[in-house]
């Protein structure tokens, strides 16, 4: 750890500290003056109707994609001139499956192992794969997977990264509810390790019941930020109109 | 983002003015002053238009490409507005370049194009720069844009000294260098006159082009409307 | 190529590249200038009265 | 170093899924060879003369359908900003798919020549020095053809734009490589072929080199 790691880690108060984060595509605004802090280890819901910046949030911090205007930080690495570090301590779950059609299971875990400098033998990744119920298929290529082995394919490859910060997009999409319990389980093991979770997820309930905090985004704006318990009803998703108190 | 620059369209519009000034008083004097050569007879006037053009669209590409680089390191999108208007400037000089080399070889050699090295390294550069400024139109992202054109600018940019190296020794073996290259002093006159005239003309046109560019980003890139009333 | 050697005349060639390089950069010049003018107009209009982004 | 190993060994694997695309771009090259002896008609003595520009045109043309395909797997299901954020070395990550586009272009070259041999009576004093130059032109063309791949592949209407870049970018490497190519064919009175050889090399450092290094800010969104 250089010095400036060290003095980056010790004013690291925050796990994510985002300030005025906006990102455009084309003509529209899909990020607006989002600002929160993230304590370590906390691990926080990401609520909002289709289309109000949830992925665009989680591809920010991720370092997927540049901010337009404002900033943050990532356990202190700043996201504009620390992008590398960034990416080194933080895993993504994105719509996107970042997988290989023409190659196996295997093959994908594989290049991932090896580009993050792990071991590669079957013996180290077969168990990642048990772990989420893919080690029968483990040499079929993905293109014969459905959609819900391809997120659990997604979710074998976001645990072997071992992010100290972990952003999970709809982890729950797709999959069966044997994969319900699948996430539950994992999202269970990112917390053992310390690690801090952002998830972004339609099913409110279940959400509340795992994270501590939770966020309400709105055509691109944070609209509410306060424990997850009181969001399903606070969090004004399901009333057509929004409650006084989150304007 | 605050659209001044350095200078303002009035001054913009002045250097045009000067420019256009010293290119006519040049070709009047290539033209009906200047006494025809003794082995060319006046075909050789082509070349009071012809050298001066060659040098700006030089310039215009080395100004594309500084303010390609400078966007790089540093970011400042009035770098790449420059550099959109330094490519554009040098796309239509180097077209317009051999255009009148192609005018220029008929007399003289007989064909329309006599594969000169520095005239073919000119089309070349001249149907990369169109490459790139295709590029700038089917990007749609600000950024992306400005950073791939950059990039394509400084390969293209680099790769002109081996373009010109690979032309003159694939062409060695037909003739000489075509253009009389010690031009003595009385012919230097309008030659210098039309030189300057071309270079105050393009830097007024990349100034507004500039200011064009950097108006364009502004209502592109513009920051989001405050609480808007859903 | 005549056979004097001197290229007499020639003068069609000369004119027809000064008339192409006046064609070419006057037509460059007042592309540039209309634009400019155009985008003007229109950051002027839109200030007058800025339409709500979405 | 450990980067670039994984990046190849992933290139290994597409590649050896994706040998019937190989075939294909093998088939057009082949066919395209063909297109253009029928442009000149049965006379050997003008083939002969031509057979070298021939054979790296079609090399050229062919070269933009494998760069062009070149990311396809990696934009698929955004494959390559997946391997960005583990983190992955871009420069890594260029250089391995830049080296597996040279494998692609100089088999493609190599397979090339029997055809042309056969279609153009062309002779082979010297094929061990026709292969090396077929390296070195190949290697000028993957070098940029790769970094503008990345960039296109993401742009609208791909298929014109790569070409529209590439073709005024590589203009030394065709000459380089048709006059080296027709030197070794034809007789080399006066052994030019050093120079030219030396033109390609120099044209690969740089784009080699400079291409690595600006490959990270074409696939930064």
């Amino acid at each position: 750890m250089t010095t400036f790691d060290a003095i980056a880690a010790i004013a690291a108060t925050a796990a994510i500290d985002a300030r005025g984060l906006c990102r455009r595509y084309g003509r529209r605004w899909a990020l607006v003056d989002v600002t929160f802090r993230v304590a370590p280890g906390t691990s926080v819901m990401l609520a909002g109707r289709n289309g109000s910046g949830k992925s665009t949030l989680l591809r920010v911090l991720a370092a997927a994609i540049r901010p337009d205007r404002g900033s943050a930080t990532v356990l202190g690495h700043d996201l504009g001139r620390e992008r590398e570090e960034v990416r080194r301590s933080i895993a993504l779950l994105s719509h996107a499956s970042y997988l290989h059609e023409a190659l196996t299971a295997m093959e994908n875990l594989r290049i991932a192992a090896r580009f993050l400098e792990r071991k590669t033998g079957r013996d180290a990744l077969l168990p990642l794969l048990a772990e989420v119920e893919l080690d029968a298929r483990a040499d079929d290529a993905v293109s014969t997977f459905s959609a819900g082995m391809r997120k659990r394919l997604a979710l074998a490859r976001t645990l072997l990264q071992e992010g100290s910060v972990v952003l999970l997009d709809e982890p729950y999409g797709e999959l069966d509810p044997p994969g319900f319990r699948l996430v539950d389980r994992l999202f269970g093991t990112f917390k053992a390790r310390g690690a801090t979770v952002l998830m972004a997820t339609h099913l409110l309930d279940r959400g509340a019941a795992l994270c501590d905090e939770g966020l309400v985004l709105e055509g691109g704006r944070l609209r509410w930020h306060g424990p997850a318990r009181e969001l399903p009803e606070q969090g004004g998703l399901d009333p057509a109109t929004l409650p006084e108190g989150a304007r | 983002m605050a659209v001044s620059d350095r200078l303002n369209p009035g001054a913009g519009y002045a250097l045009m003015v000067v420019g256009a000034l010293l290119l006519a008083v040049g070709s009047y004097i290539g033209l009906f002053v200047a006494p025809s050569e003794s082995y060319m007879g006046d075909v050789y006037r082509i070349l009071y238009v012809h050298v001066p053009t060659a040098w700006n669209a030089l310039l215009a590409f080395t100004f594309a490409f500084g303010s390609a680089v400078a966007f790089l390191i540093r970011g400042d999108f009035k770098w790449d507005a420059r550099h959109e208007a330094g490519a554009e400037m040098g796309v239509v000089l180097a077209g317009l370049l051999c255009c009148q080399g192609s005018i220029w070889a008929k007399p003289t050699w007989g064909v329309w194009w006599d594969w000169d090295p520095r005239l073919t390294t000119t089309a070349v550069m001249f149907f990369a720069f169109v490459g790139i400024l295709a590029l700038r139109r089917f990007v749609e992202d600000p950024v992306k844009r400005a950073t791939w054109s950059a990039v394509a600018t400084i390969i293209a940019y680099v790769d002109v000294p081996i373009v010109y190296f690979s032309v003159r020794w694939w062409n060695s073996l037909h003739q000489m260098q075509s253009s009389p290259e010690t031009v003595s002093a009385p012919f230097l006159i309008p030659l210098r006159t039309n030189a300057f005239g071309i270079l105050f003309l393009m830097a007024g046109l990349i100034t507004l082009r500039t200011r064009l560019a950097r108006m364009r980003l502004a209502q592109e890139m513009a920051p989001p409307l405050p609480e808007v009333a859903s | 190529m005549n056979p004097t050697g001197v290229l007499g005349g020639g003068w069609e060639f000369v004119t027809a590249a000064y008339v192409l390089s006046l064609v070419v950069l006057g037509s460059y010049a007042l592309s540039v200038v209309w634009r400019f003018r155009a985008e003007i107009r229109r950051a002027e209009r839109q200030r007058r009265n800025p339409e709500v982004s979405k | 170093m450990k980067q670039l190993a994984a990046a190849l060994y992933k290139e290994w694997l597409l590649q050896s899924r994706a040998l019937a695309q190989l075939l294909a771009v093998l088939v057009f090259g082949a066919t395209a060879l063909l297109l253009f002896s029928f442009a000149v008609g049965p006379n050997y003595e003008l083939l002969r003369a031509i057979a070298p520009g021939f054979l790296w045109l079609a090399l050229l043309l062919s070269s933009t359908l494998t760069l062009a395909e070149s990311f396809q797997a990696e934009m698929e299901h955004r494959a390559l900003e997946g391997q960005i954020l583990l983190p992955a070395n871009p420069a890594a990550l260029y250089y391995a798919k830049a080296l597996a586009n040279w494998a692609q272009l100089t088999l493609l070259g190599i397979a090339l020549v029997p055809l042309m041999v056969a279609l153009y009576d062309a002779q082979l004093p010297r094929p061990l020095a026709l292969a090396g130059i077929i390296a070195l032109g190949t290697a000028g063309l993957s070098a940029p053809g790769t970094l503008y791949a990345a960039m296109t592949h993401q742009a609208r209407s791909r298929q014109t734009l790569l070409p529209l870049l590439l073709f005024p970018l590589v203009v030394p490497v065709l000459i380089a490589a048709v006059k080296a190519t027709s030197l070794l064919m034809l007789g080399d009175p006066m052994s030019q072929i050093g120079s030219w050889a030396l033109l390609l090399i120099t044209f690969d450092a740089i784009h080699w080199s400079l291409c690595g290094l600006l490959f990270g800010r074409v696939v930064e969104d």
